[in-house]
């Protein structure tokens, strides 16, 4: 087979293995020697010297690895440290509200509530330090509660969770009786 | 016994339905109501009974198909633009749309082999930068999300899950699917069995609570005469069977 | 500075992440409009192209991402491990072509085209983080929105949702057509 062929198979090798690879490792799996495999490495490792790379490969003992140029970690601590974009999406919202509802709620609470899987929204607005773990329901599975956070509270300018708007029952009533009331007119129908 | 016959599976009813128009090579736009519609209605009389909700699906397009049947013998409607009505467009059009999508999703599991076989690498960013966590802006991110807001979303979570709950049949009393076993129910014929040398089938089902229970003690017997574990014999038609361990 | 730099710093930023990174935050690490560095990643990928290389950028909507050509899967699973594959049954496929082309989609538009329910492969496809909700539908009971996610168009090699394969009236003609033809080599027979 070409050289370039194998070139860019080590290539792909080092990449998606991140870590140090040993020669061996790699002889074998172009089908080739050590030695022709290491030489193939050392060309390879020739053309990453141009200025356009911002990547190259290290030997380490018997063992190879790829990773960025040490010029380049400017660039790297820009990208890392930019802050993520934060939405909080119609979902995230919803979920949101329930927890702060319902709280202490289980995932499966509010998935019952909401029909559909939450794992995202949950982790989510974990990450924005709106919603937190409070504890384990005492249920088979000890599922983990979620509440809302100081900071949520602190947000919205409540005292204190009682502070809540209420749902009042009468709410609750209104919607049973509107729902009753559709059954009642598609009987008629 | 009628012979076992593997059916092939479909995916809905309009799946079955483009396979009998392509099994019979027919034109799409100009259906044979009359026999797609019997063979139709012959898959889903050997329909596996046993998933009703499924069944009801194929049920509610057994309906529309003779619903068209009827119409086609009808004198033809007229639409507003004086052009005559074919009573198969609807339905065309469903099956249309669905034949695009089934085709869609195998030019989608084309690309998804291709794309398959790219591999990612998992980040390998410094320790330290890894570590950094943007702080979260709540000002920015609740910025148009007020009180009154989160209650209204909350409220409107609430109704839409009310709204799923139907309040006829949430009144009736729940209905919980009883398991009963036949290994369990062989075991315990068995048992019975060592008790009682000689014992009537109609004594043994009389014991059994439920519907199910007779249902399984059935299979059970039958199960343990195919074994030779028991011996039954009936003096006359419809007389009482009387059971003897072997 | 010079382009070849800018390669170099983008290649070894895309190398470290690893998954996708928005153009927007590139862009501002190195310190460049939207528009230029978007042309410069095109002009990388093209260098790409080349046979002795193993490795690609891809294109994610609006992010970009290193990962391995597909010609180099064989070298590959010799000595990494094998990605997870989720196994997607036909009944999912036809629920995630119908999200994909007609998103923003509610489950009953979905059944609708299906004549069947869906709730199972929704579910799963919400699990497998190939379709999310996105929003609600301004309707009666404000029906949940469903659309696809950028897992979607990694695992089918999808740029964005305008480089789906294409869905147009020709195919809606091709249908036609070819039921026309049976037609007519009945009669001819």
């Amino acid at each position: 087979m070409e050289i370039t062929k194998l070139e860019a198979a080590i290539e792909a090798i080092l990449f998606t293995m991140g870590e140090s690879v040993e020669i061996e490792k790699i002889a074998k799996a172009i089908q080739h020697d050590e030695d022709t495999t290491r030489k193939i490495i050392y060309n390879l490792m020739d053309k990453y010297q141009t200025e356009d790379r911002g990547i190259k490969i290290i030997e380490l003992d018997n063992a190879f690895q790829m990773c960025t140029k040490p010029e380049m970690y400017d660039y790297l601590i820009k990208v890392a440290s930019q802050p993520k974009r934060q939405v909080l999406t119609e979902v995230m919202l919803e979920t949101l509200s329930i927890v702060a509802y319902k709280q202490p709620v289980t995932r499966a609470e509010i998935e019952g509530i909401r029909g559909v899987k939450c794992d995202h929204a949950v982790n989510k607005l974990i990450e924005y330090n709106l919603i937190t773990e409070v504890g384990r329901l005492d249920a088979p599975g000890r599922p983990l509660l979620f509440g809302t956070t100081e900071d949520f509270l602190r947000k919205f300018g409540v005292q204190s969770l009682e502070d809540l708007p209420e749902i009042s029952n009468d709410k609750y009533e209104d919607f049973k009786s509107e729902a009753e009331e559709e059954v009642q007119l598609k009987l008629d129908v | 016994m009628g012979i076992l016959v593997k059916l092939q599976v479909f995916e809905g009813p309009l799946d079955l339905l483009l396979h009998l128009i392509d099994k019979n090579k027919v034109n799409i736009y100009d259906i044979p109501i009359v026999e797609i519609t019997a063979q139709y209605l012959e898959y889903v009389k050997s329909m596996d009974r046993e998933d009703l909700n499924i069944v009801s699906e194929f049920l509610v397009m057994a309906a529309t198909l003779i619903d068209i049947k009827s119409r086609m013998l009808l004198p033809k409607e007229v639409n507003e633009n004086g052009e005559e009505e074919d009573p198969r467009d609807e339905l065309v059009q469903k099956l249309l749309e669905y034949k695009m999508y089934k085709f869609m999703s195998l030019e989608l599991k084309d690309r998804e082999l291709d794309a398959g076989k790219a591999m990612y690498k998992i980040p390998t960013l410094p320790e330290e930068i890894l570590q950094y966590e943007p702080p979260v802006d709540l000002d920015k991110l609740l910025s148009d999300v007020t009180l009154s807001k989160l209650n209204d979303i909350f409220q409107m979570v609430i109704k839409k899950q009310e709204d799923k709950v139907d309040p006829i049949r949430s009144h009736f009393g729940k209905i919980e699917k009883e398991e009963v076993s036949l290994p369990d129910k062989i075991e315990y014929i068995k048992d019975y069995a060592k008790m009682h040398k000689k014992f009537s089938f109609r004594k043994l089902l009389e014991s059994q609570h439920t519907k199910m229970h007779i249902i399984v003690s059935f299979l059970a017997v039958l199960e343990l005469m195919k074994t030779g574990t028991i011996n039954i014999a009936q003096e006359k038609t419809f007389d009482d069977i009387l059971i003897t361990t072997v």
